[in-house]
């Protein structure tokens, strides 16, 4: 079995990782009744005998006994690690695996990506290492930070090539979250024109997640449960905005719900790796089957039914609609609408009681109605994990391939271009140490390239593209 | 003689588990009307091909199951140790924890030589315990990486180190629209490898074994179990004891090795299909009753009208020449669709067998121009009824069944590849463009080779 | 007259005795009678030396598969095993076809092959009793049969060429087959020696074969065994007394010889005759004509300019003194070593496979077992001869390879993609 | 459909050889494959579990098989009961039939006798039963075992019980004590040495105990030793005097047909060819050898020289010797006498030399040294084949191949099969690609 390590870097990674672990840890609680220490748990947990002080032995079979996460938390402040620190999920993690600074990047990504990072490679290298002795077989690190600040999108991209070297054998999955059009830093879209350079580069998968799509869909919840419609009642036992184990306890803020969106889609993610289905999806799979060419790594995610990201109690639709929600543009975690561009690829991740007639019934269904691009008519990758989300029957994870991700980084292109002309809070960036202006041009110039091949592949979308001619056997 | 099996992959696991437990099963079943000592003797030809004997007297299976990742295994195993009836030998695994991600440059390059020499050993292992070897059944799938990429290696390893041992993969052809994306380039380098390292390749088709569920079956939600049940019944069909040809109280020695020598002796014809009759749900079954003359007719034209199932057979398509009126106009297009065989195989099971009569297989005009029937048709039989059917046929059919879907498959990886699309994935493990085009330009000769079959 | 006359004197009592030994060791053997009413060319002496020929002659008759088959047939079959022997005597070849003539020819014959060699050896060994294990003696003869067969079925349809390869592919399986089945009874074999070790009343043998523990297993084909050995001892007997006393027997043919050189003087043509020779052997022999044309070329081809090359060398060489007597030395050294190799294609000078019956014997390893063959130095010997055989299958191979790519060159547009590995 | 139909159809003559030699070669395999099976057969059969090929009671199963089918398995126990206790009431008759038949004729073969007998009560089930039993499983035999030991407690004789084990070995042991017989060959046959157990058992647990039966161990020391007498005295051919008298025999009858010169028959011409051939190989296979060496010095280099030009006479004479048989077959030069004796190696009337008749014992160590030994032969003889095949199709294939249209859609048919069969053995084909895509 295979193990992954998660790496939050800045406060949103913090906050989402903190979401994150919580709802795991309650997710393998209600499958694993029995306390003993599985290949499933160890997946994300090191079992640890807390008896013994020397902190390196992990127990790798029997009873549970003290559970600790495989992350590493960085932050150059140190507000929201400690108040994980203090909060209900002090037991997961210990000391070791904290990297924490008191300065700050100020929103500045070459504050994160060129001070702090060689300020704390070797730290940061340190902490990476010694989560990766703790597995048998680590096979991905998935990173989560925010493009817009500065620790998030400077220090989490810095961390990138760090892995890459160091890691070249294990795969690096990031979930970045996009800054909304009304984000109030100011500086965003230059941190995140840079940061989408390192991204393009060294990051095998990228789950783009936009918080504008995140809060559309919180929006939708509350509209459901407070409309009253449906019968809907509060679930005692449901998984997400309930999160005792969070940094606040209060319901009503906004971004606590949208980061268990994103803990969710990486609960979902890696089901299929956890536990048992009858047909199994391994993580190395997702960047074999998504990315045809290496830089067109970027999957667009929609998760459903929405209420199992909720805590109401729809009764279930029917399963049906559960599919054509996956494909609906409010139920994108980035503001696209992939049935109206072309797909590259798409991958169905399945959990709970549905067979493979229902995957295959509803491929047939939904396929009239999505455009594949040419050589990859078929172009689906479906797994099927019989292990469902607490408290709910089924769910999808579907993750597109899709050129409609193209719009997102188009504006941002825009927005990083209404700066650059001004050199707006240039002077910032170029302050510090190592860190040059031509960097702002060889990244609006990288992301342009990304955009184009997207282009080109869209431009494929109307015309029909005649079969290559194939080897010819004389005989 | 004995047949050593190989698991591989997800896929070959899952279906390796099912295959073992419905030939037990079937020995278990009542014998129908074939006498005690007859039954015995099915028994143990079964088992001494299939089984061991372990001294707590449990029989266990002739396998190996290999994964590169452990839940498949784990699964299997516990599942055949519930069933208590049988069980897998408890040194017959080989997994590793991290799988071959759908890549097969990665299970074939990487995995491949890495384990090797465990692999090797297993298998000889299981070898050393078999009197008497026939050969190997490799069950994998084509669509992933570790089935079709790692099978593909270990056919090839088995092909060096037992070369004159015979070799059969039961390969899973995945659905036509897609359950890995990569499935069209990991088919065509699993067949082309496999076409140069096997004798045999014994094809189910994901969309055929499907469509027999939702259609003969009557299951409603279909799972990969069923699909694996019922391709489980077709394959012990085919390999349960039949007779010898020449005598009638002997039960044939080596079906691997007649089984090859009557269907793929020409090195551009390997593929094989299977199609069965009856086949239904077990609610239907005590209702129904069946001839021979009747199942006959209807096998023959499923073979002829390249029909996957009994349920909607094309009953226009008729053989060309074969001095049958044509019926109105329609025969003309219908020629068209005729399914032109090189060899076929009868097997019949159960009730009356000896009444039965195939004379319609041996009609000339089934087979390609330059096989008579003669070298091109034979029938194995057997009293013994078989899982629960009075009366059961299955044919193994050399044919252009197959030569479509292959079409397609090479069609859409050759889209895929000419657009470039992927092929890094399979370069980071050192395969090479080369490599896709040697695979492409084999099979394309296939393809041809087949399709000049026809009438 | 005179001085055969009292040796034949001598022989009179000798004579039948020395033929009633002939005719015990023979299979179903006629009485010492019919032999002498055969020097006499009387026609009752005729069927039971047709049955007589006939039975040692056709290999069918020696599986009891034809024995009932029609005198004229039976007649046809003598007939033309004795031509393809090489019998000379046209009278017997044109005599009718299993009538009651001819029967001093009949005698001849028979004569003819009982001194040719150790004919009557080779009958016994034929059909001798298997006690021990035997490995077949050599498959060559079993698989290669040289002859061509009559096609099963005379196809009316036009070959083609695919169904040749299909025929191949056939082979092929048939082949792998056998080697599994050959594996099973070794391992069997080797099972049953192992379980058995220490009951062979025979110490050197130490255990038993398959035939000793079947005839354990079920006493009524032990019967048989029996009863067949000792049928076996008695002709056995029977050859040892003939080789004691023949002698009497040829000086008695002489005068049958006498009295029927006479009657058929000079038969020149042999117009009835079945085809001496096959036309397989003649096509055969062109092939090997053709392919050792080839060689003498290909040597020419290289031996010539290498001549020409030390001839023009050799002027420097020449003046040595010591030259004379290393160029001896050399020419004798090579003609040893072209006479050795031309010794090893003649058969007698080749005892490699053993030709002698051998019976398997399961011997512990490094003990000082009982003498005989190794199997270790068998195995060195087949192996060698495997390695020489694929050499030269891979020669062919290669030389049809050249020969078709010499073809493929010569077609414009067309790729050949050969299997890998080429 | 998929691609153009081209035969490549062969001329009847090409055709009709070549069905006939792969068919040939098909019937000799399956030939060889057939005597395979019945000793192995044979063999397994030794293996199994021990008990006598026939017992003395009919079977139940055999009754069942010849009855109609239609049985239900419901019913199946309670008759198969009934079955029993009548096989058991026939046994005992049988056996009584078999005692008065013993006093009776007091035939010289008890086996026979039995025989008769037990046929007689059991009909035409005998004739299977030993080919079935062969095929059962050890597994299925035991519990069959047990099954008829517990069954019958019935039935109050406890012989009978005994007997339905079926173990014949003991009713024979017992029968010889009774009988006792004067001088009958047949009872010493009987295996006395046989463990006296009434228990199944496998080689592999008793097998060391059984010892041969004293009459037979005669008689096979007596056979060996007839068969090195008969070698020895072949080897100094009684007197030279015999030997005078055959030669003066046969060239008497030679002088006596007409014909003075000795014409070769097919025996010899097959031996002519075969020695040619393998001259052939070796021939080749040296001049390779030699062309294979670089010569390091002058002395090599005319060693070299020296080599190639004898092989090249060597080759000269076998290239007259195959003219001179050809001219010898077809008549056109009667009375040609062979340069060379022609060589004594046709299967019968030859090989003085080899005169040995007793069997040479082959000592093995190993399963796996008989199993390469067994393996080499077979691959030997499998070589020897494939080459003959592959110098058939060679002489047939390439003239056709040549004749054909170049660069026609038969001829590429033809070269692909050929290929395939010349050079890869059947095994693997060629792909003829067309370099111009559009067509």
């Amino acid at each position: 079995m295979t193990q992954s390590v998660v790496v939050q870097v800045g406060q949103c990674g913090n906050q989402i990782g903190c979401c994150f672990w919580d709802l795991a840890l309650r997710e393998h609680a209600a499958v694993n009744q029995k306390g003993i220490y599985d290949d499933a748990i160890s997946n994300f947990f090191r079992n640890v005998d807390t008896r013994v002080v020397s902190d390196g032995d992990s127990i790798s079979k029997g009873r549970i006994s003290s559970l600790k996460a495989r992350a590493v938390l960085i932050d150059m402040e140190e507000g929201v690690v400690n108040e994980i620190l203090q909060g209900p999920l002090r037991d997961v993690f210990d000391s070791k695996q904290l990297i924490t600074d008191i300065s700050g990047s100020g929103n500045n990504w070459a504050v994160g990506h060129k001070v702090f990072g060689s300020l704390y490679q070797e730290q940061i290298l340190e902490k990476l290492r010694k989560s990766a002795e703790h597995c048998d077989c680590l096979q991905c690190f998935f990173i989560i930070h925010s493009m817009g600040g500065g620790t998030g999108s400077g220090l989490g991209t810095f961390l990138l090539k760090v892995l890459e070297d160091e890691f070249p054998e294990v795969y690096r999955f990031v979930t970045a979250v996009y800054p909304s059009n009304e984000d109030d830093v100011i500086t965003s879209p230059y941190n995140s024109m840079l940061a989408m350079k390192e991204l393009n580069e060294h990051a095998d998968c990228v789950l783009p997640i936009d918080n504008q799509s995140l809060f559309d869909i919180i929006s939708k919840i509350d509209l459901v449960v407070n409309s009253g419609k449906l019968g809907t009642t509060v679930k005692p036992k449901s998984l997400v905005t309930s999160n005792v184990g969070t940094v606040t306890k209060r319901h009503k803020k906004p971004f606590d719900a949208m980061n268990n969106i994103v803990a969710n889609l990486l609960l979902s993610l890696t089901s299929s790796a956890r536990f048992e289905g009858s047909l199994n999806m391994d993580l190395n799979e997702i960047s074999m089957n998504l990315v045809p060419f290496p830089q067109l790594h970027y999957l667009v995610s929609s998760l459903t039914p929405l209420y199992t990201l909720a805590d109401v109690n729809i009764p279930p639709r029917r399963l049906d609609q559960m599919f054509s929600d996956a494909f609906s543009k409010d139920h994108q975690l980035i503001q696209a609408d992939p049935r109206h561009s072309l797909y590259l690829a798409c991958a169905l991740i399945v959990r709970g009681n549905v067979q493979i007639s229902d995957l295959r019934r509803n491929i047939e269904r939904l396929k009239p109605a999505l455009q594949f691009v040419s050589w990859n008519q078929e172009g689906w990758k479906t797994s099927l994990c019989s292990v469902p989300p607490v408290g709910h029957s089924h769910s999808l994870l579907a993750l597109a391939n899709n050129t409609c991700v193209k719009p997102t980084f188009m504006e941002l292109r825009e927005r990083f271009m209404r700066l650059y002309k001004k050199k707006a809070h240039l002077h910032h960036y170029l302050q510090v140490d190592g860190m040059e202006e031509s960097a702002f041009a060889e990244a609006v110039s990288s992301l342009s390239a990304l955009i184009q091949e997207y282009n080109e592949l869209d431009a494929t979308k109307s015309m029909p593209v005649p079969d290559v001619p194939r080897l010819s056997v004389a005989m | 003689m004995s047949i050593v099996t190989v698991q591989l992959g997800q896929c070959g696991n899952q279906i390796g588990f099912e295959v073992f437990d419905a030939l037990f099963r079937d020995t278990q079943c009542s014998p129908g009307l074939c006498s005690k000592r007859e039954n015995e003797a099915y028994q143990a030809s079964c088992k001494e091909r299939f089984f061991r004997e372990e001294e707590n007297g449990v029989p266990v299976a002739r396998a190996v199951l290999v994964d590169m990742e452990p839940k498949v295994i784990n699964q299997t195993l516990s599942k055949a140790g519930q069933s208590g009836r049988w069980k897998y030998g408890q040194h017959a695994c080989f997994c590793q924890r991290q799988g071959s991600g759908n890549n097969w440059a990665y299970g074939y390059s990487v995995h491949g030589p890495k384990h090797e020499e465990s692999i090797m050993n297993l298998i000889q292992k299981e070898v050393e315990k078999c009197d008497s070897l026939s050969g190997f059944f490799i069950i994998m799938s084509m669509a992933g990486g570790t089935g079709s990429g790692l099978g593909a290696f270990v056919t090839q390893k088995l092909q060096d180190q037992y070369s004159s041992s015979l070799k059969m993969n039961q390969i899973i052809w995945p659905y036509r629209t897609g359950e890995v994306i990569v499935q069209n380039y990991n088919s065509i380098l699993t067949l082309s490898h496999l076409y140069r390292s096997s004798d045999a390749l014994l094809i189910h088709e994901n969309d055929a074994v499907h469509k027999i569920c939702a259609k003969q079956m009557n299951i409603k939600q279909i799972s990969f179990r069923d699909l694996n049940q019922v391709l489980a019944h077709q394959l012990g069909n085919v390999f349960q004891p039949t007779y010898s040809e020449d005598g009638s109280s002997h039960y044939r020695r080596d079906p691997l090795g007649d089984l090859m020598e009557h269907l793929v002796p020409h090195p551009e014809f390997k593929m094989l299909g299977v199609r069965n009759i009856p086949q239904m749900s077990e609610n239907f079954l005590a209702y129904s009753t069946f001839t021979w003359p009747g199942l006959l007719k209807h096998l023959r034209q499923m073979l002829i009208s390249g029909a996957k199932m009994e349920e909607g057979i094309d009953w226009q398509v008729r053989p060309p020449f074969s001095g049958l009126p044509p019926l109105g106009k329609m025969s003309v297009h219908k020629d068209l669709h005729f399914n032109t065989s090189i060899a076929n195989l009868v097997i019949l099971r159960g009730k009356d067998v000896q009444s039965a009569d195939v004379e319609g297989f041996k009609d000339p005009a089934l087979y390609t121009s330059w096989l008579e029937p003669v070298h091109a048709f034979s029938m194995w039989k057997t009293p013994r009824a078989f899982d629960k059917y009075e009366k059961s046929a299955a044919l193994v059919s050399n044919s252009q069944l197959l030569v479509k879907p292959l079409d397609m498959l090479v069609g859409k990886a050759w889209n895929m590849f000419a657009s470039k699309a992927y092929i890094h994935q399979y370069t980071r493990f050192g395969m090479e463009e080369e490599d896709f085009l040697d695979s492409f330009t084999l099979l394309e000769q296939v393809v041809a080779s087949y399709g000049s079959l026809g009438p | 007259m005179g001085r055969r006359g009292r040796r034949v004197e001598g022989a009179a009592r000798a004579l039948p005795e020395a033929i009633a030994a002939l005719s015990r060791s023979l299979p179903a053997g006629p009485s010492p009678e019919i032999f002498r009413r055969a020097k006499f060319d009387r026609p009752e002496a005729a069927p039971a030396l047709w049955q007589l020929l006939f039975r040692v002659l056709s290999p069918l008759a020696a599986n009891n598969a034809s024995t009932d088959l029609a005198p004229e047939a039976q007649a046809r079959v003598v007939k033309s095993a004795l031509v393809s022997q090489g019998y000379p005597r046209s009278a017997l070849l044109q005599s009718p076809e299993g009538g009651s003539q001819g029967s001093r020819e009949l005698l001849l014959a028979l004569s003819w092959l009982l001194a040719r060699g150790p004919w009557l050896e080779q009958l016994l060994a034929q059909t001798r009793v298997q006690l021990g294990d035997e490995l077949p003696q050599c498959e060559c003869d079993i698989l290669a049969s040289r002859e061509i067969p009559a096609p099963h079925v005379q196809t009316e349809r036009p070959v083609d060429l695919r169904l040749v390869e299909w025929l191949m592919g056939k082979l092929r399986f048939r082949w792998r087959c056998l080697m599994s089945s050959q594996q099973e009874q070794c391992t069997l074999l080797s099972k049953i020696h192992l379980y058995t070790s220490g009951c062979h009343s025979q110490q050197r043998l130490g255990h038993l074969s398959v035939a000793e523990t079947e005839m354990l297993r079920d006493p009524e084909n032990g019967q048989q065994l029996l009863q067949a050995l000792e049928s076996e001892n008695i002709r056995l007997e029977a050859a040892l007394e003939w080789r004691r006393c023949e002698l009497v027997f040829w000086q008695w043919m002489d005068t049958v010889l006498d009295a029927c050189s006479l009657e058929s003087p000079a038969v020149t043509s042999q117009p009835t005759v079945l085809p001496m020779i096959s036309e397989h052997g003649l096509r055969e022999l062109a092939l090997v004509k053709q392919e050792l044309q080839a060689l003498q070329e290909e040597l020419q081809e290289v031996a010539e300019p290498r001549r020409a090359a030390w001839e023009a060398q050799v002027g420097g060489i020449g003046q040595r003194p010591e030259w004379s007597t290393i160029r001896k030395t050399l020419q004798e050294a090579v003609e040893r070593e072209l006479v050795a190799l031309q010794g090893s294609w003649e058969p007698s000078s080749n005892p490699a496979p053993p030709q002698r019956p051998h019976r398997l014997v399961r011997s512990k390893d490094k003990s000082p077992g009982p003498q005989g063959l190794q199997a270790a130095k068998v195995i060195r010997t087949l192996s060698a001869q495997e390695a020489s055989l694929k050499s030269v299958l891979h020669q062919l191979q290669s030389q049809c390879q050249r020969e078709l790519a010499r073809l493929a060159g010569a077609l414009p547009g067309l790729i050949w993609i050969m299997a890998p590995g080429h | 459909m998929l691609g153009a139909k081209v035969d490549c159809l062969l001329p009847t003559d090409c055709a009709r050889r070549l069905v006939a030699e792969m068919q040939g070669a098909l019937d000799a395999c399956a030939h060889r494959q057939r005597q395979l099976e019945r000793s192995l057969r044979v063999s397994r059969r030794l293996l199994q579990v021990w008990e006598p090929a026939r017992t003395p009671a009919p079977e139940p199963e055999t009754k069942e098989e010849a009855a109609t089918p239609a049985c239900t398995p419901n019913a199946q126990d309670l008759k198969e009961l009934e079955l029993l206790t009548q096989a058991l009431e026939k046994a005992v008759r049988v056996r009584k039939v078999v005692s008065k038949a013993r006093q009776r004729d007091r035939t010289p073969s008890l086996a026979s006798a039995s025989n008769a007998a037990t046929s007689g009560a059991t009909a035409p089930a005998h004739s299977q039963a030993p080919s079935q039993a062969s095929s059962l499983a050890s597994g299925a035999r035991s519990t069959k075992g047990v099954q008829r030991a517990t069954v019958p407690s019935r039935s109050a004789d406890p012989e009978c019980r005994r007997r339905s084990r079926g173990d014949r070995t003991q009713e024979r042991t017992e029968a010889q004590v009774t009988g006792s017989g004067p001088g009958l060959r047949g009872q010493q046959m009987a295996p006395g040495a046989v463990p006296p157990s009434t228990e199944l058992f496998t080689l592999k647990e008793k097998g060391t105990l059984l010892q041969l039966p004293v009459a037979f161990r005669k008689a096979a020391s007596q056979n060996s030793r007839l068969w090195a007498q008969l070698s020895s005295i072949q080897a100094s051919d009684s007197t030279d005097v015999t030997r005078a008298a055959k030669t003066e025999f046969l060239h008497k009858l030679q002088m006596a047909s007409g014909s003075s010169s000795h014409r070769p028959s097919a025996a010899e011409v097959e031996a002519h060819v075969q020695s040619l051939r393998k001259a052939r190989t070796l021939l080749r296979l040296h001049m390779q050898k030699e062309l294979s060496t670089a010569p390091t010095d002058w002395m090599q280099e005319y060693r070299g020289l020296l080599i190639l030009e004898g092989l090249q006479t060597i080759v000269g004479q076998c290239l007259h010797r195959v003219q001179v048989l050809q001219a010898a077959v077809t008549e056109q030069l009667p009375g040609l006498h062979l340069v060379e004796k022609p060589t004594q190696a046709s299967s019968l009337g030859g090989g003085e030399m080899d005169t040995s008749w007793s069997p040479e014992l082959l000592l093995y160590s190993s399963t796996e040294e008989l199993q390469t030994l067994a393996t080499l032969k077979l691959r030997v003889a499998m070589l020897d084949q494939q080459i003959h095949l592959e110098k058939v199709l060679m002489a047939e294939l390439f003239p056709l191949i040549n004749t054909q249209e170049a660069g026609g859609s038969p001829q590429l048919a033809l070269c692909r099969a050929a290929y395939s069969l010349l050079c890869e053995g059947g095994e693997q084909f060629l792909t003829v690609l067309r370099d111009d895509p559009t067509d």
